[in-house]
């Protein structure tokens, strides 16, 4: 196996409020591989965004707080390095994509000043440097008339611009690691189709990896190579993109593929998972899909659950799969 | 038209002179007098009526003549003092010679004239004072008749005698000829006349020469060299004297105590802590004003107050000494006249001395009360007093807000009269209320326009029973205190009508009183009357606190302590 | 985009004639005012004419064709306004001079001391409020959030005392009272303009960290910050140029809107306490003496003043504001 | 479960139920005493008893008797606002404010009883000196004088316990707090809601008399209106009312605006409810926490305007108020520093507790806060 | 009953005036909803698909009459409601409902969940407190809740279950149409799966009419019998589900059904769609679609296309199929 850009270990991020802990992210391990597209998938809540803002120490503290775990990129662990060389890496070698461009983009300073900036303190551009720079990014994400529109203030590009300019922002220092918070939840199918299209490409194009959050399997399907599937802040599922949607293993997984209402198939009634995410304050000891899960063994109410190796490079964190348990309906 | 005539000494105000021979000194430094009072209203004093306006102007324009604290003349722009004709009916006055205004013309009698006759009898400029001027001559109002006699003399004929009239001439300043004949006749033009609102015109006429008055804030003049009595000695010896404003009281005692200032004015109450300061001299000296307890004796006053056993009654129980000691810390003296015991003629032989012993009883008080019917005795031979049903007695005692010590004396009443059981309420309203809703009077349902004394029938907008106010009467010329005593005087609010009062004030004022014997037994009489009758109750006469920094000399304490400032320096 | 000059003016031209419109409006609000008190101008003149011993009956007639009061009220409305207008505000007889020469004397002395104040609280605010929002829940927001408590809760009448107490007359650091002989541009009256300053300041500045903290405290947990950090900007840009940027637009608003509320007030309080000859000091001493010209002419003048910063503001914060100026 | 009833009543439409029993009470009590006041010639409240009564009718119904009936929605709020400690402290010294307004007259002498004999006494335990002139002997004689525990806090140059003025001076500083504060947020509210509700010309109407109102500073409008009408308590009540309610309505009616483009707006219509409905159980409500801060938030400026009117000698002189106190007190600060520092604390700790409590209710109600 | 028509809507336009300049004169429209006609059958299903910005939203409040229509005819069983007060506007309501798109918002924070519910009632006459606490709690238990649940505050809820409240609400009175204004869209996946089960189960149950709005076919194409599709203002397409996926005529429509990511089925050429939506004030001549379209005619830059019927009761416009 390659060795991995970017690993993270055991990775606790808490928030500290008022009503208790959110463990947010609560344990999780993964690898990026050079020039492979991973995609983070889960439903609102799971903690996926919270992991690529912990990787880059974004984590707004107070409340939240990294409380255990490494961040490996290049053998460097991030989460023991100063912040001096965080800040160094953050945009320049490790860029991220936010779900919302609107309000991701600073109101009140135009497209290519946003992007401008970057380039000059990273690449140590010139200003006239920067701008030409600015300028062909913006043509590369496909933006029409590049150097007006470098003029432009956020609120004049429409959704599908400025998401556009984020792409272009991001890739501004050519980062070797790219990580994008869902790129294309905020916006119209039409210019999802776009965006897509436009990460298509830069797969192919540029040499780099794609840490891909996204809770559209369908998106996932069009764009992955491998995938992790997380709930309440735990993996569930991870594998490559053809095996996990072919032969999902958890239950998590497999409901959730099941729920999709399939554009093929016919007007049955859709397979639901019933119940709801669980409160992240103070959860369960054992495995905090159990209330919600209809194979749950007596056990997953009291364990945690293991990490079990179903298939190469598939593993599944799940007790019906461990080897050691004694399948007992609960 | 009857004027206001509260006159009020500051201590400060007084720009007088004297021509003792000093030796020359050096002038320098600047003199910083701080009060928290009003500012001035106008430079132009003709238009005047206000004690700062005429205080501020008076620094670069002396009168004919002043008073030392003995009340002795100090000639200023006379050559000698006003001469009177035998008849009392011919005032002459001779100025000086050497007196320049400021383009160096010869200040005349005919400036003099032109100002008496032009100006201030003119029916277009409306000069406040015009009264102090005037006759009555068979029913019909009339001036007197000014007349130049030569360069530096000229004269005032009178077809009345009024002994007072000289006080009068005494306190006369001119306005120039030459620069008041381009506005005569034109009373707006004079009111903004640029010469006159920023004393420009006054030459060598007073110690000091206008420099700046900016509104509310200070009022600046400096040493003028030509100044005509500075000739042999050089003076004044200020190069600068400022009057400052302050907002608080508390910050211009602060001022003083920090050195920032030269001099100010000390509450009564604060005189104790500067007197322990080494920086600090206090000068504690007599002052004309007094503070009375009026009673209203119109038809919208407790019936109670037209006897006049009920007001001895009241005046009875009000122990004036307490108030002095505990209001004004003892900066007094009980009052029991109109004329203040600092002036000639001032005399308390047969006074009825109310509110001090043995005219200060409480029981008595209550018996007189109980005499005139409105008290009645109990089983236990305790008196109870109330009105003729019975009833307990409420009086509504009014005075003007914001001045603490008549709102002091005011409370001592309440606590006084609390005693011997009438309950007062008190109201402090602002000062134009006072006037307008307490003072002014007039015959209900009538046409009349609301005036100070409108006759026996008029009665004051709101109604009130008692009403603590301050005045000052000019302790030369108390004659013209008869506005407030006499049935026609314009003063008379409080509707005080006695014959006997009406006719000794017309001898006052007559042929008769120029024996100044005659004069001041017809003071004394008047006073005892008043006395008895109490239609007010005079409560004292204030004692002044003069803060000064110990580095000024030459100061004369006294009531006119600033007759010579001019002559004061800074060691 | 070519509409976008255009636009410009119009919005300036509009908010010009909204600004006309507030300005009929506060003329009229005085106006009404002035009629349906108990005691006209015209009365309180007369008050005045008669406390000084002159003729009342003489002066009525000077008084109607003066306020023309025999006229029917739109001719008394519009003799007013126009009055206003012609710089005729009046007779401070008071002071015997014309309204418009107090004004003009005297209006540096306030000009000055809101100038300074405005500038010190404004500056030392929001860098305190920047400092407290930045490190939100530290020791250094803590203190800067109890103390700005203090600030807003002191009555400053009463602080501008208590400083004098303590600087001029216990520690001799400063004169008692303010000099005008001092010329304002020099460094005398800087130093005499402290504890002034200071008394109008505390209050403002306390009132700018609240104000401040928030605004940037609000724009500290958008997203876009996130996106500055993520570009590996160093904090002083993120905050200095993202945040800060953001949360100023707004401020300005609020110091202009307070410009009026507490330093008008504050200098009000101050100038009596100090006794600085400024507006606040002159409208003091006209309430006493009951010169309601001066009175009326400087509450106008307040307002609009406040108009017209609030104009300035407006326009200002059109043109800074892309999202506005391109909309 | 039947304990919903009452809160499902109380979404009545229209002013029903126990609402209109409350609003029916008030009306007969306003009524009878106004009749008691023409036919009686003794007055039974002076003008601030009636608007006691005015806005304490608005007070229960829209605001105990809501808070009442969401006892729960109260309690989630109480809990996040007791986390703030210094908001705890300012409604501690508030309830004691109350508490000593309410029952502190009983407790102390008449404050404005003077007793000349007693005056410039300083608090207990401190010690001063008094001199008094003898004219005869041109001489002053020194006294001290000692703090007693009869007159714990001193008294002023009238001999008047400072406590009881200070205890009358809470009274009257609430009073004008709560009475013009209430005014100016209930029209406040009014002009902000029917603005943003109605919209189109009226709200253009409305804003742009707001801006008028706005553009006058506030303390000099005050300053020039108490001027003109002269000053009396009731008035200056009134008066700080009705020229204080823009900012209220300002922000009454951006919040209004969010609101009713937020869908449960249209829901409500959706289920043919009527604007009065919508403006009174939906608007209203979901404002009321945004008046509530802003009320406490408005308090402190309220009684500072009051105290400053007084200080400058526009405050009615027939009551005493802290300001009043003060600004006595200010005239003797070298002699008798008690009198205006006592007030002077009083009116600064009194701020800040409201200060403190709105910024903890802000805080509460901010639903960005809620993690 | 299947052919009976329960609302028909004949060109329906609501324009949102745009004022501006000197003298906040009328410069122009936004063209929300412009001409459009369609009906609904009873107990039908009629899908409304488009992207945000394409006036599906505003159709639908339209139709309640909770935006004022600027022209054109609803009706609603042979009544014109454009033409009722609001008075009888209000008997009206209980027969048509609507159920809203943000749980955040949809519920008033400041009142219960009960009394939400049971304002409803409270509003159509409903007077005695323990029938409408009986109603509430039978409702709150048809969508998956406990009785119990009533007395809580919105906040306490997921958005779930804040969607269930929100369709239990709208069933309260019964009503016999319901829109549902993208019910599902802001849902987690595994919870749009409940909720639209929820809604096809009580659609059965209670005999419900449906117009629903969605910008995801593959939603609509789950709960609708007839799918709609609109595009800046206007309906494009309209046909039976299976014609409208299986026999998509518009472009639009094409490329919509292009961009859905499925996960089981082959990568398939998609049709990206460049540029945006233009802006509604100042819709392009012509062919509304022709910035945008993939299969551009000559024609389509000046005519617009109307909407036909291309047999099979599948309606189109545009100029392709012009027959």
């Amino acid at each position: 196996m390659e060795k991995a850009i970017l690993s993270v270990r055991n990775l606790k991020t808490y928030f500290f409020t008022q009503r208790g802990t959110i463990k947010a992210v609560d344990g999780i391990d993964f690898d990026l591989l050079p020039s492979e597209c991973l995609c983070l998938v889960g439903e609102s809540g799971c903690g996926k965004t919270v992991t690529a803002l912990s990787i880059l120490g974004l984590i707004d503290s107070p409340p939240g707080r990294i409380v255990a775990g490494e961040v490996v990129y290049h053998d460097v662990n991030l989460l023991k390095s100063s912040r001096e060389q965080v800040r160094q890496i953050r945009g320049k070698e490790i860029a991220m994509i936010f779900q919302d461009a609107q309000s991701a983009l600073n109101p009140v300073l135009t497209i290519g000043d946003q992007i401008a900036e970057q380039i000059k303190l990273h690449l140590k551009f010139s200003r006239r440097e920067a701008k030409e720079r600015t300028v062909s990014l913006l043509k590369e994400v496909g933006i029409p008339s590049p150097a007006e529109a470098a003029d432009y203030y956020p609120h004049q590009l429409s959704g599908g611009m400025k998401q556009r300019a984020m792409i272009a922002m991001s890739l501004s220092c050519d980062p070797q690691i790219l990580i994008a918070d869902e790129p294309t939840t905020a916006v119209d199918v039409t210019i999802k189709a776009q965006i897509l299209d436009i990460f298509r490409r830069l797969k192919e194009t540029r040499q780099m990896s794609l840490l891909f959050i996204t809770h559209e399997l369908g998106v996932v399907s069009e764009i992955g190579d491998r995938m992790v599937v997380m709930y309440a802040g735990r993996l569930a599922e991870t594998a490559t993109v053809a095996e996990l949607l072919g032969n999902p293993r958890h239950p998590y997984t497999v409901g959730l593929i099941n729920c999709l209402p399939d554009m093929t198939q016919g007007n049955d009634r859709l397979q639901s998972i019933p119940g709801t995410v669980p409160s992240l304050i103070e959860p369960t000891n054992g495995c905090l899909f159990h209330p919600r899960c209809d194979k749950a063994l007596a056990i997953c109410r009291r364990q945690k659950e293991p990490s079990v190796l179903v298939n190469q490079g598939h593993s599944v964190f799940c007790h019906l799969y461990s080897p050691a348990e004694t399948s007992q309906p609960c | 038209m009857i004027k206001l005539k509260i006159f009020i000494f500051l201590l400060m105000a007084l720009v007088l002179l004297t021509s003792s021979c000093r030796v020359a000194r050096e002038a320098g430094g600047d003199y910083i007098s701080g009060t928290s009072a009003g500012d001035a209203e106008t430079l132009n004093w003709i238009l005047a009526a206000d004690a700062a306006s005429f205080s501020y102007s008076g620094h670069t324009l002396d009168s004919l003549v002043t008073y030392d604290n003995e009340w002795r003349i100090q000639l200023r722009l006379a050559a000698r003092d006003v001469e009177v004709s035998g008849d009392g009916l011919v005032y002459s006055v001779t100025i000086r010679d050497d007196l320049k205004w400021s383009d160096g013309s010869k200040v005349t009698a005919e400036d003099y004239v032109y100002t008496l006759k032009n100006l201030m009898f003119s029916d277009w400029l409306n000069y406040p004072y015009q009264s102090d001027w005037q006759e009555e001559i068979a029913d019909e109002i009339v001036f007197v008749t000014p007349e130049v006699v030569s360069e530096v003399t000229f004269t005032l004929t009178r077809r009345t005698v009024d002994p007072e009239f000289i006080y009068t001439v005494r306190g006369l300043t001119p306005y120039p000829k030459y620069i008041a004949t381009k506005y005569e006749g034109d009373a707006e033009a004079f009111t903004q006349a640029p010469e006159f609102n920023n004393l420009s015109y006054t030459g060598n006429l007073g110690p000091y020469r206008f420099v700046e008055w900016l509104r509310n804030d200070k009022f600046v003049v400096a040493r003028n060299p030509e100044y005509y009595l500075g000739k042999n000695t050089g003076a004044p010896y200020f190069e600068k004297y400022t009057i400052k404003i302050f907002g608080t009281p508390a910050i211009v005692h602060a001022a003083l105590e920090a050195g920032d200032i030269t001099a100010t004015n000390i509450d009564p109450d604060k005189v104790g802590k500067f007197k322990g300061m080494e920086q600090i001299n206090i000068h504690t000296v007599p002052s004309s004003g007094y503070m009375l307890l009026a009673y209203n004796l119109r038809d919208n006053g407790w019936e109670g107050l037209k006897h006049k056993e009920v007001r001895q009654a009241l005046s009875t129980a009000i122990d004036k000494e307490l108030m002095i000691e505990q209001v004004l810390y003892g900066f007094g003296e009980p009052a029991f006249s109109f004329i203040p015991n600092t002036s000639p003629w001032y005399a308390d032989k047969g006074i009825a001395k109310y509110g001090v012993a043995p005219l200060l009883d409480k029981e008595k008080a209550k018996e007189l009360l109980l005499e005139a019917g409105y008290a009645t005795r109990k089983t236990d031979g305790s008196i109870e007093v109330g009105d003729k049903e019975g009833k307990p007695l409420k009086l509504t005692l009014i005075t003007n807000a914001g001045n603490d010590v008549r709102e002091s004396v005011g409370y001592l009443i309440q606590q006084e009269l609390a005693v011997i059981g009438i309950e007062v309420e008190l109201k402090f309203v602002p000062w134009a209320t006072e006037l307008g809703k307490y003072l002014r009077n007039k015959v209900p349902g009538s046409d009349q326009e609301a005036a100070f004394n409108n006759g026996a029938g008029a009665v004051s907008e709101e109604p009130w029973d008692l009403l603590v106010i301050g005045f000052g009467t000019n302790p030369l010329a108390p004659s013209g205190t008869d506005v407030f005593y006499t049935t026609k005087g314009g003063l008379n609010f409080w509707g005080f009508f006695n014959p006997r009062v009406d006719d000794l004030f017309k001898r006052v004022k007559s042929a008769e009183a120029l024996d100044e014997e005659v004069r001041k037994e017809l003071y004394a009489e008047l006073s005892r009357l008043i006395a008895e009758e109490q239609p007010v109750n005079f409560l004292a006469f204030q004692l002044a606190n003069a803060g000064f920094q110990k580095s000024v000399q030459g100061i004369e304490p006294g009531i006119n302590m600033g007759y010579n400032y001019h002559l004061w320096y800074f060691e | 985009m070519p509409m976008k000059k255009n636009w410009l003016r119009d919005y300036i031209i509009k908010r010009l004639f909204f600004a006309l419109i507030v300005a009929l409006g506060i003329l009229t609000v005085t106006f009404i005012l002035v009629r349906i008190g108990p005691t006209s101008p015209a009365d309180k003149y007369l008050a005045n004419i008669a406390a000084r011993g002159q003729d009342v009956s003489q002066a009525v007639a000077a008084i109607e064709a003066r306020y023309g009061l025999d006229k029917p009220l739109y001719e008394q409305y519009i003799n007013y306004v126009a009055n206003l207008g012609r710089g005729d505000w009046g007779w401070s007889f008071s002071t015997s001079m014309p309204v418009i020469e107090l004004i003009k004397t005297h209006w540096i002395y306030s000009f000055q001391l809101i100038f300074l104040s405005s500038i010190l609280g404004a500056l030392v605010g929001i860098l305190i409020g920047i400092l407290s929002a930045v490190r939100q829940y530290s020791k250094t927001d803590y203190i800067a959030t109890f103390f700005s408590f203090i600030g807003i809760s002191i009555p400053n009448f009463w602080l501008g005392v208590m400083l004098i107490l303590l600087f001029s007359v216990k520690l001799g650091l400063f004169k008692t009272y303010y000099d005008s002989g001092i010329p304002i541009f020099s460094l005398d009256n800087l130093r005499q303009l402290t504890l002034p300053v200071i008394t109008i300041t505390t209050g403002m500045l306390a009132g700018y960290t609240r104000y401040t903290r928030s605004a940037m405290l609000d724009n500290l947990r958008k997203e876009f910050v996130r996106t500055a950090r993520a570009k590996g900007l160093p904090e002083r840009t993120v905050i200095g140029k993202h945040v800060f940027r953001n949360a100023v637009l707004p401020l300005i608003t609020i110091i202009m809107f307070d410009l009026g509320s507490i330093v008008f007030a504050g200098a009000y309080f101050t100038e009596i306490v100090f006794g600085i000859p400024g507006l606040g000091r002159i409208s003091f001493n006209a309430i006493f003496a009951d010169d309601y010209a001066v009175v009326v002419t400087v509450t106008l003048i307040s307002a609009f003043l406040i108009l017209m910063i609030n104009l300035i503001t407006d326009i200002t914060y059109t043109y800074l504001d892309p999202r506005i100026r391109y909309d | 479960m039947t304990n919903w009833l009452a809160s499902i009543n109380y979404i009545t439409g229209k002013v029903g139920g126990i609402r209109k029993l409350i609003l029916i009470l008030m009306a007969a009590l306003l009524g009878v005493t106004i009749l008691l006041d023409v036919l009686v010639v003794e007055k039974i409240f002076d003008p601030l008893g009636y608007l006691y009564i005015a806005l304490g009718t608005l007070a229960v119904l829209y605001g105990i008797y809501p808070l009442y009936t969401s006892r729960r929605l109260v309690g989630y709020y109480w809990e996040r606002a007791s986390q703030n400690r210094l908001a705890v402290a300012g409604l501690a010294f508030i309830l004691f404010l109350i508490l000593l307004a309410l029952i502190g007259p009983f407790f102390t002498t008449d404050p404005t009883a003077t007793n000349f004999e007693e005056k410039n006494i300083p608090p207990l335990g401190f010690t001063i000196e008094e001199s008094v002139y003898h004219p005869e002997t041109q001489q002053s004689i020194s006294k001290t004088i000692t703090g007693s525990g009869k007159h714990p806090l001193g008294t002023d140059n009238k001999g008047r316990d400072l406590l009881a003025m200070i205890v009358s001076g809470a009274r009257i500083s609430l009073q004008v707090g709560l009475l013009a504060t209430g005014i100016a947020v209930a029209l406040g509210t009014l002009i902000g809601v029917t603005s943003a509700y109605l919209g189109g010309k009226i709200d253009n109407i409305l804003m742009r008399f707001t801006d008028i109102m706005m553009t006058f500073p506030f303390f000099l409008l005050l300053v020039f209106i108490v001027f003109i009408f002269g000053p009396n308590l009731a008035f200056i009540v009134l008066v700080i009312g009705l020229t204080g309610w823009t900012g209220t309505a300002r922000l009454v009616r951006s919040e209004t605006l969010s609101l009713r483009t937020r869908e449960f707006i249209m829901a409500a219509k959706a289920l043919g409810a009527s604007d009065s409905r919508i403006i009174l159980a939906h608007l209203v409500p979901n404002v009321i926490s945004l008046i509530i801060v802003i009320a406490t938030l408005s308090i402190p400026g309220v009684i500072l305007a009051e105290a400053g009117l007084s200080f400058i000698g526009l405050g009615d002189p027939s009551v005493t108020s802290w300001g009043m106190v003060l600004r006595a007190g200010q005239q003797n600060l070298d002699t008798a520093w008690w009198v205006a520092v006592a007030p002077g604390v009083m009116l600064f700790l009194t701020v800040l507790a409201f200060n403190f409590m709105g910024d903890g209710l802000r805080d509460a109600f901010d639903p960005r806060s809620a993690v | 009953m299947l052919d009976h028509k329960l609302l028909e809507v004949h060109n329906l336009k609501k324009y949102y005036p745009v004022t501006g300049g000197l003298f906040s004169q009328h410069l122009g429209d936004v063209r929300a909803v412009d001409d459009v006609s369609f009906d609904i059958k009873e107990g039908e299903a009629l899908g409304l698909v488009g992207e945000s910005g394409c006036g599906k939203s505003t159709l639908g409040r339209t139709i309640l009459r909770l935006e004022e229509p600027t022209e054109g005819q609803i009706i609603y069983r042979k009544t014109d409601i454009t033409r009722l007060n609001q008075r009888e506007l209000r008997g009206l309501r209980q027969e048509m409902q609507m159920i809203f798109q943000d749980p955040q918002s949809f519920l008033d924070p400041r009142m219960t969940v009960g009394q939400s519910i049971g304002e409803a009632l409270l509003i159509h006459g409903v007077r005695d407190d323990k029938e409408r606490e009986q109603r509430v709690i039978e409702i709150l238990e048809r969508v998956g809740l406990e009785g119990q649940q009533g007395l809580r505050y919105p906040h306490e809820f997921s958005s779930g279950q804040r969607q269930r409240i929100g369709i239990g609400r709208a069933l309260i009175l019964n009503p016999k149409l319901i829109i549902a204004d993208e019910p599902v869209s802001a849902l987690d996946v595994s919870i749009q799966a409940q909720i639209l089960n929820l809604m096809l189960d009580l659609r059965e149950e209670f005999g419900l009419t449906y117009l629903f709005i969605a910008h995801d076919l593959s939603v609509i194409k789950y709960v609708s019998q007839r799918v709609a599709v609109m595009y800046l203002g206007k309906i494009v397409e309209l046909a039976s589900r299976d014609e409208i996926f299986q026999n998509t005529r518009h472009p639009y429509t094409e490329a919509l059904l292009s961009a859905i990511p499925g996960i089981t089925q082959k990568k398939k050429t998609r049709i990206i769609l460049p540029g945006s939506v233009p802006s509604p004030i100042n819709p392009p001549a012509g062919c509304r679609f022709h910035t945008r379209c993939h299969r551009v005619l000559p024609l389509c830059h000046q005519e617009e296309p109307n909407l036909r019927d291309i047999g099979n009761e599948h309606l189109v416009a545009c100029h392709l199929y012009r027959g």
